[in-house]
C-alpha cells in the first residue's frame, strides 16, 4: 500500500471538512445568516488538501477569493473560519475580513485575497524570507484559470525563477472565471505550457484525482525545498458551485454541473480508488463523513451564538501596530 | 421628481427609472447614436466562451445587460481579467478613433490599473502638447454597505480627484445617473464614473429622451439658509433625509450635490456658505486628503469671510472598511451622523 | 546645526552628509545591527549579470551604494522590472520575518504597484483583525526640478496618505532623513519613504550614531509668531528662506515642518496657529484632494476660532508636470510665490 | 534584386538620420542645450527602421523612453523632435513632453512612453480601433527585454490574442534593462519562447541585420492585417551607448561597447551587404551622409534658435479639451 491509512483519512477527512463546509455554508448563506459575497470551493477539495497536506505550520499558502478550501486544509479551525465568516468578533480575524479576507498567520495561512492576482507576489515575499533566513520553509499560491491573465501573477512567477524562490505556483483550473469560459480568458492552448515558458518546470494533472495531484505537488515541494526553484502545477477541476453563492449560473451548459457532480466529484473518485485498492472501508470514511456533519454542525451553532464586534473600540483597532 | 432627483426639468415623457436603468439607458442611446461607441470590461456581457446564455451577467451588476445581443461581441467586450490591459486598450482606442467605456468591476482595482489611468489616459492631451484627445469612460462602482470587506468597499475618488487629467463623476440619483453618463461618454477628455453600488436600486423619475448634464455644475436637492450641506454620491440620500427631519425642528439646510466632483462646482458653495456661514461635508471616503477636506480646504481659503463656525467634516474613519456588519454601520457616515454636525455647527 | 536641520539636538560625534548618504547611513546601520533587514528593487546594486562591475549604480540616485558589497545579493537583491512583484515580495517577507526596504526607483511607479500597496500591504493588519504585522519600508523618489517629465516628477504623496494602514514620511534634510529611516526600518507598520530628488546633495550636519526621529512630531526649523508656514519635504526650503526674509522686514515666520504626513503633528499646527492666527500651507503636490488642503481643511475644523485671515495654500497647479525648463519652475511652488501668499494672510 | 534601390536607399537614409541624431543629441545633452534624461537608441536603428519602413501614417506605433529611432523611422519631423528635446514651444509637444513623451499622433506615433511597459496596453487600444472600424491598420508596441518583465506587457499579449488584435510586439533584446543583464531579467532561457507561450507565433531575429529584422516583421504585419492576430518579434541587438547619457556603464565588459561598435553596428552591417550584393554604391550613401549630416546641423540650430514656452498661458493649457 503506497499510503499510509492515518494519511489516507487525513485526506479524505480535509476534503470532506471543506465539503461539508462549504455546502452548510451556501445553506447559511442562503439563510441570511453569512453576509456578504462568498465564493464555494466545493468540487475542487483534492487541490487543496493534496497541496497542503504534508506542510507544517510554517510552511505558507497564499489564497484566493475562494479560499475556505484551502484555510481548512492548511488546518485552520473551522469554528473561528465560520465565525468569521459570519463576522463575529471571536473568528479568525475579529470578523474584520470576512470569507474573502480570512487568514491565519499562525497556520502558514497568508490570507485570502479579494484582488485576482493579489496573492502570488505576496507568496513570493513568504519564500523570499525562507530563502534569505534558511528556513527552508516553501510557499505555495494558489491561483485560478482567470487570474492567470493578471499581470501581478505573471510578474511573480518570472521573479520567482529569477530569484529561485521556494514556490509552487497552483493554478486551480476550474474552467471558469466567473462567467466567462477558462478557454475564452487563456488565449493559449495550454496554461502549463505558457508558465512552462517562464523558466520553471510545469505540469498540468487532473485535479479531480487526488492522488495524481498530492504527487505532482509532492514532488514540486520537494524540489523547492531542496533549494530548486519553483514550479507550476495546473490542476484541472471542476467548480460545484456558482461563481458566488447565489450566481444564477446562466452560462453553464445544460446538465454541466449535474454530470460533474456525477462523474467529477473529488470526493467519490477518491472513495471509488481506495476501495478499489483495498487502501480503505468504506465504513472508515462513512464514520468520518458523521463526525463532520456534526463538527461543523457546530460550528454553526457556535458562529451563530458568538458576540457581534464593537462597533466603537473594534472599529477603530488593528489599523497601526503602533502610530 | 422625486427626492434625489436634481433641479433641472426636462421636457418629454418620463419614467421611473432604476439608477441601474438609468446607466443603461444612456449608454444604450448612445451606442445607437454613435457606432464609435464601445463597451470593454470583465463579464460586461458574460458567457464568453462557455455553453450556456450569452449576456449572462450583463455586468455583475446588470449595468450592461442587454447591450451585447444588441450590438455584438465586437461592441461589448468580455476581457480577460488584466485591468491594466482594459484601461490601456480603452485609452489607445480613445486616441484612435473609439469613445470606450472601460469597467472596473469594482473601482477597489484601480490598484492594477492605476498606471495606465493616472499616467497614461490622463496625461496624454498635456504630454503630447494638446495634440491628443482621448474621449474615455472608465466605469467602477464604489462604496461601502454591501458586507463586501476592505478589497471591495472601498470610495477612492479623493485618488482620481488629485490627478489632473481625469473628470470625476459620481451620481447620486437615477436622473443625474443617465445625464452625466451621456455627457461622459461625449465628453472628449477620460472620464472616472463611480456609481454607488448600494444606489442601483433606487429609483427616480427619468426622461425617457437623451440628455447630457454639464460638468461642474452642482444640483441642490434641497434649499435653506441656515447651514449649507455639501455631499456627494450616496451620502446625498443621508444629506436630504437630514435636511428633512431639520426643516420639522425649523432648521433650514442648503443642500449641495457637486455631482461632478472635477470639476467641482466651487461656485455653488462659496455662493451658499455667504448666505448661511456654516459648513458640513459629508463623504464616505476617507478623511486624510479626502473630498471632504478638500471641499473644507477651498472655502477656507475663498470663503473664509462667510464663516462663522468651524467647518465639520463627516467621513469614514482612517481605517479599512470592515467586514462585520456592525463595523460597516459604524464605519459609514449616516443620518445620525449628518444631524449631530449639523447641530454642532449651529451650536457652536 | 545648518538651515535645514531640525529642532532635536543629539550629542555625540557628528558629521556634514548629504541626504543620500544620511540614508545610505542608516540603512547600512540597520542591516548591520538586524538580518532581517534587505534592501531589494531595481538597480539597488546594478550589474546583476552583467560582465563589468557589480554594485554599478547602488540605485540610480547612488542611495544604496556599498550596501551590496558589504551585504551580498542575497540581502541586497537586485530585481525584474517588475514594482508589484517587488512591492508585493516585500509585503509578504515582511508577514514572515524579514523587514524588507523595497525600492521604487521613481515613486511615479506605484501606478504599476499600487494594489499591492493599498489593496494588500497596508490592510493586512486591519483586515486579520490585527494578526499580522508588516514591517516594510517603500523607498521612492518625488518631486520636479530634475526636467523629468510628467511621468518621473510627481509627488504622489497626498494619495498613499489618504490610505490607511500606510506611514508616510518626508524628510526635508539630511538629519531627519536619517533618523526618519531608522524609525521606517524599525517601525512594524508599512512606511512609504519619499525622498525628494533635489535634495540628494543637500547637506547638513549629521550624527554618527544611530537616532531614531518618531513619527508624527513636527519639526520647528524658524520660530515667529505673525503667521505660520507649513511646509513638506522640499518646500521646507523655500518656506525657510522666505521666512529668513521676511525676517529681516519684521515679519516673525513660525515655520512647520512636519517631517511625516501620516501621522501628522496636527497640534503642533494648531498651536501655533493659536498664536499666529494665520496660516500658509506651501506643498509640490496637486492642488485637488492635497495635503495641502487637508492641513487648510484640518485648521478649518479644529483650529477655525484662532484663525484671523483666509488660510493660503501655495501648490503645484491642476496639472500634470511639464518637461520644458521654463514650464516646470513656472509649476513648482518657490520662495516668491511662498512670499507673496505670506504678504497676502498679512495684508488681509 | 529582390529590394527596390528606392527602398534600399529610404531604409539607409532612415537609419542614418537615427544615428546622426542620437549622435548629436549625446553631444548636445552634454554641451547642456538638453535638459532631463535621454536615452539614446542609436546602435538600435535597423530594427526601427525595419518595422516602420512600411507603415503607413495610419499605422500606429507605441514607443518607450528609447523612442528616438522610432519616431524618426516613422516620419516624425526631426526639426519638431529635436525642439521638443530641447523644451520648446515649437517641438512636437510644445515642449511639454520632452525626450521620454514624445509623440506625434499625425504620424502614427502614439508616444514615447517613460513608464517601462505602459505601452503595449495602449497600442492594444490603437489595435481595436482597427479591428472595431474595419479600417485594416495595424498597430505596433515597441518593448525591451527589460520591460517584457512587466505585467502590464504580458497582460497585453494574451488580450491581444483573445481578442485577435492586429499588434505586432516587437522586443528589442539588447541586452540590458539600465545596469542589468537580459539574461538575469528574464528567468526563461528565450523570451521568445516564453512570448510564443502566449499562443501567439514568435520568432527571434537578428536585430542587427535589417533586411532579417525587416523580412520577420513583414509577414507579421501581414498577418495581423489581414486579421491573422498578433505576433512577437524578438530581435537581438546591441545599445551602443549607456542606458540614459551620461551613464558611466561601469557594469559593462571591457572593450564590450568598442567591439559592439566594430562587429555589430547594423549600419556598417547594412552597407557591407548591399555593396557585397551589388544593390547600392558606396557613393549613394555617403550622398545620404552628407545630407543628413546637413539636416541635422539645421535641426539643431533650429532647435536652439526656437522659442521657449510661456511660463503662463503653456503651462495651463491642453489639461483637458474642455473643463
Ligand atoms: C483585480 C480583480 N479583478 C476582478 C475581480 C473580480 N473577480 C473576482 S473572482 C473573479 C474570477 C476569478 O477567476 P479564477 O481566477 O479562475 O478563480 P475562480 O473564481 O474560478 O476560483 C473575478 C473576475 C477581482 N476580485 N479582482
Ligand atoms: C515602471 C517603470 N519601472 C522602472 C523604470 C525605470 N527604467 C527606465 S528604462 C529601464 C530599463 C528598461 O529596460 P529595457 O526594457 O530593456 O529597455 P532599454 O532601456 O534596454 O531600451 C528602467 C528600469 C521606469 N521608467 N518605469
Ligand atoms: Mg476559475
Ligand atoms: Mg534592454
Amino acid at each position: 500500500m503506497p499510503y499510509q491509512e492515518e494519511f489516507l483519512l487525513r485526506a479524505y477527512r480535509s476534503m470532506r471538512t471543506i465539503r461539508e463546509f462549504e455546502e452548510r455554508c451556501i445553506a447559511e448563506f442562503m439563510g441570511g445568516n453569512v453576509p456578504g459575497f462568498v465564493h464555494a470551493s466545493n468540487g475542487q477539495e483534492a487541490i487543496a488538501v493534496a497541496a497542503c497536506i504534508d506542510l507544517s505550520d510554517s510552511d505558507i499558502i497564499g489564497s484566493t477569493h475562494r479560499g475556505h478550501g484551502h484555510c481548512i486544509a492548511k488546518g485552520c479551525d473551522i469554528g473561528g473560519m465560520m465565525k468569521e465568516i459570519m463576522g463575529r468578533s471571536t473568528g479568525l480575524c475579529k470578523g474584520k475580513g470576512g470569507s474573502m479576507h480570512i487568514a491565519d498567520i499562525d497556520k502558514g495561512m497568508l490570507g485570502a485575497n479579494a484582488i485576482v492576482g493579489g496573492g502570488p507576489p505576496l507568496v513570493n515575499g513568504a519564500a523570499l524570507a525562507s530563502k534569505t533566513l534558511g528556513t527552508k520553509n516553501v510557499a505555495l499560491s494558489f491561483n485560478g484559470d482567470g487570474s492567470a491573465n493578471q499581470g501581478t501573477a505573471m510578474e511573480a512567477m518570472n521573479m520567482a525563477v529569477v530569484l529561485q524562490l521556494p514556490h509552487v505556483f497552483i493554478y486551480e483550473n476550474n474552467g471558469y472565471a466567473e462567467g466567462t469560459a477558462a478557454n475564452y480568458g487563456l488565449g493559449c492552448d495550454s496554461l502549463t505550457d505558457r508558465n512552462a515558458g517562464f523558466g520553471m518546470p510545469a505540469e498540468c494533472v487532473d485535479g479531480n484525482d487526488f492522488f495524481a495531484t498530492y504527487e505532482a505537488i509532492k514532488v514540486a515541494t520537494k524540489r523547492a525545498r531542496d533549494g530548486g526553484g519553483p514550479t507550476s502545477i495546473e490542476a484541472k477541476c471542476v467548480r460545484f458551485d456558482g461563481h458566488f453563492i447565489g450566481d444564477p449560473q446562466l452560462y453553464r451548459g445544460k446538465d454541466e454541473v449535474k454530470n460533474a457532480r456525477k462523474n467529477q466529484d473529488c470526493l467519490k473518485i477518491f472513495r471509488d480508488r481506495v476501495i478499489k485498492e483495498g487502501w480503505l472501508k468504506t465504513a472508515a470514511m462513512d464514520a468520518i463523513d458523521k463526525e463532520i456533519k456534526v463538527e461543523i454542525e457546530q460550528a454553526v451553532a457556535d458562529g451563530l451564538a458568538a458576540p457581534h464586534p464593537d462597533p466603537v473600540t473594534d472599529l477603530m483597532s488593528d489599523v497601526y501596530c503602533s502610530y | 421628481m422625486t427626492n434625489n432627483s436634481n433641479n433641472a426639468q426636462v421636457a418629454g415623457k418620463t419614467s421611473i427609472k432604476t439608477y441601474r436603468d438609468a446607466i443603461n439607458d444612456a449608454i444604450r442611446e448612445e451606442m445607437r447614436r454613435d457606432p464609435t461607441v464601445i463597451v470593454l470590461g470583465e463579464e460586461v456581457s458574460g458567457g464568453a466562451g462557455c455553453d450556456g446564455e450569452d449576456d449572462a451577467y450583463g455586468g455583475v451588476f446588470g449595468v450592461t445587460k442587454g447591450l451585447m445581443p444588441e450590438f455584438g461581441r465586437e461592441r461589448v467586450i468580455d476581457t480577460p481579467i488584466s485591468e491594466a490591459a482594459i484601461i490601456g486598450a480603452a485609452a489607445g482606442a480613445a486616441n484612435n478613433g473609439l469613445r470606450p467605456i472601460a469597467e472596473l468591476m469594482f473601482f477597489d482595482f484601480i490598484g492594477v490599473s492605476f498606471d495606465q489611468i493616472f499616467n497614461q489616459a490622463a496625461k496624454f492631451r498635456y504630454m503630447f502638447g494638446g495634440k491628443s484627445k482621448t474621449p474615455m469612460v472608465i466605469r467602477g462602482t464604489v462604496g461601502g454597505g454591501w458586507r463586501a470587506g476592505a478589497q471591495h468597499s472601498s470610495m477612492l475618488h479623493s485618488i482620481v480627484t488629485h490627478i489632473a487629467g481625469l473628470k470625476v463623476v459620481m451620481p447620486s440619483n437615477a436622473y443625474d445617473a443617465k445625464g452625466l453618463m451621456v455627457q461622459a461618454i461625449r465628453d472628449d477628455d477620460p472620464v472616472i464614473f463611480l456609481e454607488h453600488k448600494v444606489m442601483y436600486d433606487n429609483e427616480c423619475e427619468v426622461p425617457d429622451e437623451q440628455y447630457a448634464i454639464p460638468f461642474g455644475e452642482a444640483a441642490f436637492p434641497r434649499q435653506g439658509k441656515d447651514v449649507t450641506i455639501v455631499a456627494i454620491s450616496n451620502m446625498v440620500t443621508h444629506a436630504i433625509a437630514a435636511a428633512d427631519i431639520l426643516a420639522e425642528e425649523g432648521i433650514s439646510c442648503d443642500v449641495i450635490d457637486p455631482r461632478t466632483v472635477s470639476p467641482m462646482d466651487d461656485e455653488a458653495i462659496l455662493e451658499s456658505v455667504e448666505v448661511t456661514g456654516r459648513l458640513v461635508v459629508v463623504d464616505e471616503g476617507n478623511p486624510r486628503c479626502g473630498l471632504a477636506s478638500d471641499i473644507a480646504g477651498i472655502v477656507a481659503e475663498k470663503g473664509f469671510h462667510s464663516l462663522r463656525a468651524p467647518i465639520r467634516t463627516v467621513t469614514a474613519p482612517h481605517t479599512p472598511v470592515p467586514f462585520a456588519p456592525e463595523l460597516e454601520d459604524a464605519y459609514l457616515p449616516n443620518v445620525d451622523k449628518v444631524l449631530a454636525a449639523v447641530r454642532e455647527v449651529l451650536g457652536a
